[in-house]
């Protein structure tokens, strides 16, 4: 395989960045964002020049690696600190890096009032790096690295504003019900090494087919659920919504675009696990199926921008999950959906940034309304993005979506006509949900504050919304031109079985749009057409309260784990005072006791004390007269 | 005569005067008792001597004299000495020391 | 440059010391922050010369002491002992740095503090130094008289209670070592000639009943767990952290408590490999408790330095996994363990050190918001505390991850129910650092000073140490791996194969 | 009738004995002669000289050793050689705290607070009789320690005891507590050394001899009665238990310790316990080994309850006198151990061990008697609080001496035990092993217990100080500390050298 020297930037230029920020401090508050900002669009140009590079490869050694030096070695135990740049890291460190770069760019005026922002710039550094590491490491303990690693990134930049105790908290429950993800991957990883003594990408590949479908399954439900912390899939969602008290750019770089994606990166990069365990492939689909009802059902209760939003990428995951749960036929489209969706998610959330900006922080849809003239520039990105997510033909979503729902169906049988339903179902909700959101914000009435004077953002903040807004046009097109992505992505895959198609694409593609169709109308009839209450009202279904919070997610955690932990916690510390060091405490009593009491014989009477010596002398001669008989 | 009674004898005095340390208060009769047991003892150490039929036992016995003798010079002492100072001869006033 | 010449370096320190007039502090201070760097220079330098690929101990040195009881000054060191000794020669000139002013508040002034840290540090060399059993054991009781001077001189709150409740914990596990040391010294001279040096006592088991060798084993066993410490053995340990000063906590749990894991593996495996074999079961269900247990009360924890000791005995149940899972990644990993918690435990009690005397209280909830009026300080705890949870890239997760990928060849169950302490130590960590450094600045904190130069100086290097390792920890391992790969096949072990067919 | 034949004496292995005797008669001829003023410094220079000399002559007699030294009724071996070195040795380190003569009464036959004591004290009147009772208290020690014939262990424990009885009613202060030390001693004494003598009267008559060997040929011979032998072996032990204070024959110590002058007490603690277990070790060793198995039981649990009684009562006591009267029955229990082993290396440690506390013992004693307030010395272990602030040294002294009680390493105390413990686990007793070793734990407990006081507690401001120790004094706690600590760091030349010389002449 072809080696490169200069993978390592790709890593190294925003770390130093992330790195020499942190440690010099104040002194950098004028110029630092600038700093990493050119360091992330270094890494981007430093991506797009191996990507043209590998362009130019035959096909065969497209993938390029990079060993730094050996990281850990204990006995077989060996695992080298590698670099592996192929035709599917690269996408993502395009992604990340591109997508990044703009938001950076997007962040030097949303953030300029924040005192902290260089440090805000050091973490977003901090964490393409890592972001990078993840998507870049050639075996499962590297990746792991780059996997908390961006952990600890979002954990610092939701947490960005912890002078907030609820803010804080977010930060914290997001790390811990990411551990729980992690969890499932160390497991990954020491069955790895267990059943085939390595824990590298190629050497689990080449050793698959040796290995007993016990063994994989139970690997690829370990790396189901650690995809599922990462990526906020049922049932380790619940923190994604929270996340939201991030501000606005994490929002949308972190937890839309590209760090919610590595748990799809992680299924797809072990596709090869998957293949030859068909259970847990089932499980993954059916985790992104009913993550996908899910998010979408909260979207539709939402009145905070953000937090709509992020149920919609938690449903849009769902489907590219779905998608990667649906083998060598729906990788390449898990993919696409993903890098589409990465345009026009971030663009939203940009767009919701800018929204908010202009609002004076507000959050509540209820508040907004015709802001289409007050934000022309803003309206038409985010509408692009809307048409996009939603799948109106020719945009990105379209295509990618499009095709993971005819995947969906034509996966074969009873699942196909279920999978395809659901995410067809999936698609009208999508469609209500969404168009929800661009009524009551740009298209309905005014229903702004007192003092509101929204005004479009200045350009720094809309061009990377306008860069995205273009992508999230352009992107579905350009990927499926002559299925440009799949064949490029084909190399990693195993070959994908021909099937008889239950339906035919075209017909599809006329229920995906009349889906569309379907859902935006119920929308427009719900709220264009309606004066929309500015407060939201309390008098509504049982099924709208459940889906306002969020279907009782919190409500089950709490119930299911935090109070009995903190009741074993409570528990526990009364055993360790009471039980544990009582019994110690109490040994020693007893001897002071026994002591004491022992003591008395000593009452100060020669005459007691003879009788004791007498008593003494007979039963010492009683006693070895009876041991002599 | 059997000579085992004169052990049977020497023991019944020497438990008697075991008990008499044990019951009475007085100290001179306390130490008297201790004299009758010394002596409980010289009588066996002669019985012993005449059953087995050679001296020694009569020779410690004369040590034993002399060495009760002593006794009784250092133990009067004492007690006189505590008698002066407590105007009692009961041991059981002497129980300062305790615990 | 002998072992023995640099075991009795601090020694002269000492004396020196005790020549200075206790006027002087400052210069008592300074000749002790030499002295300990001197120590620390000449370890390394040592170090050097240590050949990585012999299993052999090294460096030997024997001069008969008692010989009618067959006793020898007996030194020497293989990977883990030199390891474990490089540890704590490093951190104590930082302990004396970090904690410059801790000697003030005691009882008998600076002199004997610093006389006290250097005794105590000839002992921890000597300790893990020692071939034989019974120079081993005179170091391993004589050790708790400097520490409870320490402990109960130079502490606070109900430090004499502490350290009177740590010296009977430990001298009644001592003597049940004792008793096991008689027995086997009999043993030995009954089969022999008399000897107490841990090669050829190595050879006994084979002349000894299983029974005998279970009963001694526990007695070597329960002293060790006493010091390690694991549960139930462990209620000692807060009440000393929480009453020791910094410095002394970090010399406590830091060095001193790995005497007891360092002890599991010289004596209890190598000398009783049979009864090693038939208690591990009892041995690791007893680590699982450890690491859950002691996580768990981490999180209960409301003073901020019983965390870090619970946060310790959840650690230390890692650690006797990981010895007694008996692969060669556990055990290495169980070596570099000791090795990375000793700096990020010694990180996490310099900060909170630093933190209690500034704001007077270790309560963590009179804590808050610390992040905007100490930010260096907040960050190391940070960092410190990151380094605690085992973050990739931070050298406790080598350990960490070693031990338990080590262990899961061997014994799945165990290593599944040990990973969700990573979870739980998120929690335990994420807890006091939202309490203490995030949200509003709570009253009382608002100036508090940040991090000066000499606190500064002292934090680089362990959070280096750590960073570096985290990254780059083959150094170490290269020591380790030999030394850990030679007890696993000594017991008789190997690692298990892949389990594919074909296992390659 | 046969004719009387002369014995004959070697005077030379006599020596060391009767130097002591004579020293002891003319200590008396100086208090019936010598004028008042002079008699301290001349006794304390006769003493000490007395002892001098005769450890001197006793070295003379090393490496010759013989059973014919006075017709079989003493024997000069090996380990009687060891032994009376042990007490010469103690002894001269303990006659030195008899100097500070101001501890003892001026008119012990005076009653408390009569005039006659006022005047006695009033004319700084000091006694000096303790001079010669001390020294033919020691002579009955050397003598004890060979005798082995059943008459001169008799007259040894009566010569031993009878002035131990009355210098315990010596004490200047307190006076009635001393005399009562005094009567208890004497009353419990006596009664225990009349079973003694009951023992040695059905000794003689069970083996028709009065001498350790011939006891030990007519066990081996087996054809007498055994009830004898039993009633003996028992009654025999009571003397013996009583002397070294084991349970429940302990009861008296405790009293006497507190009750008697301290520089006594130190003296009483250390020699006696050597001398008492040598003759222990001597009876044991070469008269009733054959009959092992009939009394090892016994003795056994004796011992195991010795330790751990003396261990327990100690937590709990609040005079620092009676706390080391406790540890010291706890140490008997240790001792009993290496007597119960009944093997070489038991004897070797027993030795090792007497010797090493003794001197810690009188160590101990003696920095007690520099405690002091008005009234006398301090032993109300409260008023200790603090010491370690007021007088470090004597603190840091006080409680290293402690810790080798306790037998931490790098003290004698720890290779004592080691030593012991590892002797009676070799012969096969396990009880005493674990048992020895859990009440070491207690007892470290109340050890630990003083030193918390002297050196964590603040002190209590009511006159408790330390009195500036007279060179006699310091020397005393100098050469015991020196000791306790090369026996714990370097003991292998004594160790050797006891294992090299000990041995029974049989």
């Amino acid at each position: 395989m072809v080696t490169s020297s200069s993978l390592v930037y790709l890593i190294g230029l925003p770390l130093f960045g992330a790195v020499f920020l942190l440690l010099i401090g104040r002194k950098a508050d004028k110029w630092g964002h600038l700093l990493a900002t050119a360091m992330s669009a270094g890494s981007f140009v430093l991506g797009l020049l191996h990507f043209f590079a590998m362009t130019n490869r035959s096909t065969e050694d497209r993938a390029i690696t990079q060993t730094l030096f050996t990281w850990i070695e204990v006995g077989t135990f060996k695992v080298d600190a590698a670099l592996l740049l192929d035709q599917l890291s690269i996408c993502f460190v395009l992604l990340i890096s591109g997508v990044g770069t703009l938001i950076h760019i997007y962040s030097i005026s949303y953030m300029s009032h924040d005192e902290n922002r260089r440090r805000f710039f050091a973490y977003l550094n901090l964490f393409i790096a890592a972001m990078l590491l993840l998507v870049l490491g050639n075996s499962y303990l590297n990746l792991y690295v780059g996997w908390e690693g961006v952990g600890l990134a979002s954990y610092l930049l939701i947490g960005f504003w912890n002078k907030k105790p609820a803010y804080a908290t977010a930060s914290k429950k997001a790390f811990v019900m990411n551990r729980i993800g992690d969890m499932g991957l160390s497991f990954a990883i020491m069955i790895a090494f267990a059943t085939m003594g390595t824990v590298s990408f190629e050497g689990v590949k080449e050793s698959v087919d040796r290995v007993g479908t016990p063994a994989l399954t139970a690997m690829g439900i370990m790396l189901l659920i650690a995809a599922a912390g990462k990526s906020a899939q049922f049932p380790l969602q619940a923190w994604l919504g929270d996340a939201m008290a991030g501000p606005t750019p994490v929002s949308a770089l972190i937890h839309a675009a590209t760090m919610v994606t590595a748990g799809v990166y992680l299924i797809v990069r072990s596709n090869f696990v998957f293949d030859a365990a068909p259970t847990a492939q089932l499980l993954v689909v059916i985790v992104g199926a009913i993550t996908l009802i899910f998010g979408a059902i909260i979207g539709m209760a939402k009145d905070d921008i953000k937090k709509a939003l992020a149920a919609s990428t938690m449903s849009q995951i769902g489907y590219m999950i779905v998608g990667a749960g649906l083998g060598p036929a729906g990788y390449a489209f898990a993919i696409m959906h993903l890098l589409a969706h990465g345009f026009f998610k971030a663009g939203m959330f940009l767009g919701a940034g800018s929204v908010m900006h202009g609002m004076n922080d507000e959050v509540n849809m209820r508040k907004y309304g015709g802001l289409r003239k007050a934000m022309p520039i803003t309206f038409i990105t985010f509408g692009l993005g809307y048409l996009a997510i939603i799948g109106v033909p020719p945009f990105a979503g379209f295509y990618s979506k499009d095709e993971i729902i005819a995947t969906a169906f034509n996966s074969g049988g009873a699942q196909g006509i279920i999978l395809g339903s659901i995410t067809l179902l999936g698609a009208v909700i999508t469609a209500f949900y969404m168009t929800r959101v661009m009524v009551l914000t740009f298209t309905s009435k005014a229903r702004w504050d007192a003092g509101v004077h929204p005004h479009e953002s200045p350009a720094l903040m809309w061009l990377p919304m306008a860069i995205l807004a273009i992508g999230s046009v352009t992107a579905g097109y350009l990927f499926t031109q002559g299925e440009a992505l799949v064949h490029w992505l084909s190399p990693l895959f195993a070959k994908k079985e021909e099937y008889e198609e239950l339906l035919p694409h075209s017909v599809v593609s006329i229920l995906a749009i009349s889906a569309v169709i379907i859902g935006v109308s119920i929308a427009l009839a719900k709220y264009q057409f309606r004066p929309v209450a500015a407060i939201a009202p309390t008098d509504v279904s049982f099924a709208t309260r459940l889906a306002r919070n969020d279907l009782g997610q919190d409500v089950v955690n709490e119930a299911i784990f935090m109070r009995p932990g903190q009741g074993l916690t409570q528990g526990l510390v009364v055993m360790d005072e009471k039980v544990i060091d009582g019994a110690v405490r109490g040994i020693g009593a007893m001897a002071v006791g026994s002591g004491a009491t022992l003591r008395r014989t000593q009452s100060g009477y020669v005459r007691s004390y003879a009788a004791l010596i007498l008593v003494g002398a007979l039963v010492l001669l009683a006693g070895i007269w009876v041991v002599t008989q | 005569m059997d000579p085992y009674n004169y052990l049977y004898l020497a023991a019944l005095l020497f438990t008697i005067g075991a008990v008499g340390v044990v019951v009475r208060r007085n100290a001179i009769v306390v130490f008297m008792c201790i004299e009758l047991m010394l002596n409980a003892g010289n009588l066996t150490l002669v019985t012993f001597s005449r059953i087995n039929g050679n001296l020694n036992g009569q020779v410690v016995a004369f040590f034993t004299m002399v060495v009760a003798a002593c006794e009784v010079v250092v133990g009067l002492a004492i007690i006189v000495a505590i008698y002066r100072s407590r105007r009692s001869a009961s041991i059981d006033d002497a129980s300062l020391l305790k615990r | 440059m002998t072992l023995t010449i640099i075991m009795m370096l601090p020694l002269l320190g000492a004396a020196l010391i005790a020549l200075i007039p206790s006027a002087q502090e400052r210069l008592v201070k300074q000749v002790a922050l030499a002295t300990t760097l001197v120590v620390a220079a000449a370890t390394l330098f040592k170090a050097m010369s240590f050949d990585v690929d012999n299993t052999e101990l090294q460096f030997r040195q024997s001069y008969s002491w008692i010989p009618s009881f067959g006793i020898n000054w007996g030194l020497g060191v293989d990977g883990i002992a030199l390891v474990l000794i490089l540890m704590s020669v490093i951190l104590a000139p930082l302990v004396i740095l970090g904690g410059w002013n801790e000697s003030e508040g005691g009882r008998w002034g600076v002199k004997t503090f610093y006389i006290l840290i250097l005794v105590l540090e000839t002992m921890v060399i000597g300790v893990f130094a020692a071939t034989d059993l019974f120079l081993f054991y005179v170091f391993f009781e004589a050790m708790l008289i400097p520490i409870y001077f320490l402990l109960g001189g130079y502490g606070s709150g109900e430090r004499a209670a502490a350290a009177v409740k740590f010296l009977l914990y430990s001298l009644f596990g001592g003597l049940l070592m004792l008793a096991s040391i008689i027995g086997l010294f009999v043993i030995s001279g009954q089969n022999g000639g008399v000897t107490f040096d841990i090669t050829e006592l190595s050879e006994l088991h084979t002349l000894m009943s299983s029974t005998t060798q279970n009963i001694l084993f526990l007695g070597f066993f329960i002293a060790f767990a006493i010091k390690a410490p694991l549960w139930p053995f462990h209620t000692w340990l807060p009440d000393a952290a929480k009453s020791g000063s910094a410095g002394t906590s970090i010399l406590l749990l830091g060095i001193l408590d790995k005497v007891g894991t360092y002890g599991m593996i010289r004596f209890c495996l190598s000398i009783f490999p049979d009864a090693s074999k038939t208690f591990t079961p009892v041995i690791i269900v007893l680590s699982l408790i450890s690491i859950l247990y002691g996580a768990f009360l981490a999180i209960g924890a409301k003073d901020i330095k019983r965390l870090i000791a619970y946060t310790s005995i959840s650690h230390f149940g890692f650690i006797t996994l990981g010895i007694f899972a008996m692969t060669t990644q556990s055990q290495s990993g169980a070596t570099l363990y000791m090795f990375n918690h000793g700096f990020s435990t010694a990180a996490l009690f310099f900060v909170a050190g630093w933190m209690i005397i500034r704001r007077g209280s270790s309560t963590i909830s009179d804590f808050g918001g610390l992040q905007r009026v100490t930010p260096i300080m907040a960050w190391s705890f940070f960092i410190a505390g990151l380094s605690g949870l085992a973050l990739p890239g931070l050298s406790s997760f080598v350990s960490e991850f070693l031990v338990l990928v080590g262990t899961y060849t061997r014994y799945p169950v165990a290593a599944i129910i040990a990973t969700f302490g990573i979870v739980l130590a998120a929690l335990y960590i994420l807890i006091p650092v939202q309490r203490a450094l995030h949200g509003e600045t709570t009253p009382g904190n608002e100036n508090l000073k940040d991090l000066n130069l000499r606190e500064k100086i002292t934090i680089a290097p362990v959070i280096a140490i750590i960073v570096f390792l985290g990254f780059y920890p083959s150094p170490l391992l290269k020591i380790i791996n030999p030394a850990a790969a030679h007890i696993v096949q000594q017991q008789g072990y190997s690692d298990p194969a892949p389990t594919m067919n074909g296992g390659k | 009738m046969g004719t009387f034949t002369s014995p004959i004496l070697n005077y030379a292995m006599l020596a060391p004995i009767l130097v002591v005797l004579a020293g002891a008669v003319v200590g008396v001829l100086i208090e019936a002669f010598a004028p008042r003023k002079s008699r301290a410094s001349s006794q304390l220079a006769l003493s000490v000289f007395t002892l001098v000399i005769a450890l001197a002559a006793l070295v003379r007699t090393r490496g010759t050793y013989s059973s014919k030294a006075a017709m079989n009724s003493v024997t000069f071996d090996g380990a009687g050689y060891l032994l009376q070195m042990a007490i010469l040795i103690i002894a001269i380190i303990a006659i030195l705290l008899l100097a500070d003569s101001d501890k003892f009464a001026a008119a012990p036959t005076a009653a408390p607070g009569s005039d006659e004591e006022r005047e006695a004290q009033a004319a700084n009147i000091r006694i000096t009789e303790v001079y010669p009772l001390t020294l033919f208290a020691i002579a009955g020690m050397l003598l004890f320690t060979v005798a082995s014939d059943l008459i001169t262990l008799f007259v040894a424990l009566e010569v031993l005891s009878l002035p131990l009885y009355l210098m315990a009613g010596l004490a200047r202060r307190r006076r009635l507590a001393s005399q009562e030390a005094a009567l208890k001693y004497f009353l419990l004494g006596a009664f225990a050394s009349a079973f003694f003598l009951f023992g040695v009267a059905y000794l003689y008559g069970y083996s028709n001899s009065i001498t350790f060997s011939g006891i030990a040929a007519a066990i081996t011979g087996g054809t007498a009665n055994d009830v004898f032998l039993l009633v003996g072996i028992s009654f025999v032990s009571v003397g013996l238990l009583f002397k070294v204070s084991a349970v429940p024959f302990h009861s008296w110590s405790p009293d006497v310790y507190q009750g008697s002058p301290t520089a006594v007490t130190a003296f009483m603690a250390a020699a006696t316990k050597v001398a008492a277990f040598g003759a222990m070790l001597r009876i044991f060793y070469v008269a009733f080994a054959g009959d092992v198995w009939q009394w090892r039981p016994m003795l056994t649990a004796i011992a195991l309850i010795t330790m751990v009684f003396g261990s327990l009562v100690a937590i709990s006591q609040r005079d620092v006198k009676r706390m080391l009267a406790y540890s010291s029955i706890a140490h008997a229990g240790f001792l009993l151990s290496g007597v119960i082993a009944l093997n070489k290396s038991g004897l070797d440690a027993t030795i090792f061990y007497l010797f090493a506390y003794g001197v810690a013992t009188v160590g101990a004693f003696a920095i007690v008697s520099l405690i002091n307030d008005s009234s006398g010395e301090v032993t109300d272990l409260n008023r200790w609080a603090g010491l370690g602030k007021r007088s470090p040294w004597i603190a840091i002294a006080f409680s290293f001496l402690l810790l080798a009680f306790a037998g931490i390493p790098l003290t004698s105390g720890f290779v004592g035990k080691f030593s012991i413990f590892s002797a009676a686990y070799e012969s096969g007793n396990t009880a005493i092993l674990i048992t020895g070793v859990l009440s070491s734990a207690i007892a470290a407990f109340f050890y630990i217990r003083v030193v918390v006081l002297m050196f964590f507690k603040d002190p209590v401001e009511d006159g408790t100080s330390v009195v500036i120790p007279s060179i006699y004094t310091r020397i005393t706690i100098l050469v015991s500390l020196a000791i306790t600590l090369i026996l714990g760091v370097f003991p292998a030349p004594v160790l050797d050298y006891i294992s090299q010389t000990a041995f029974f002449l049989r």
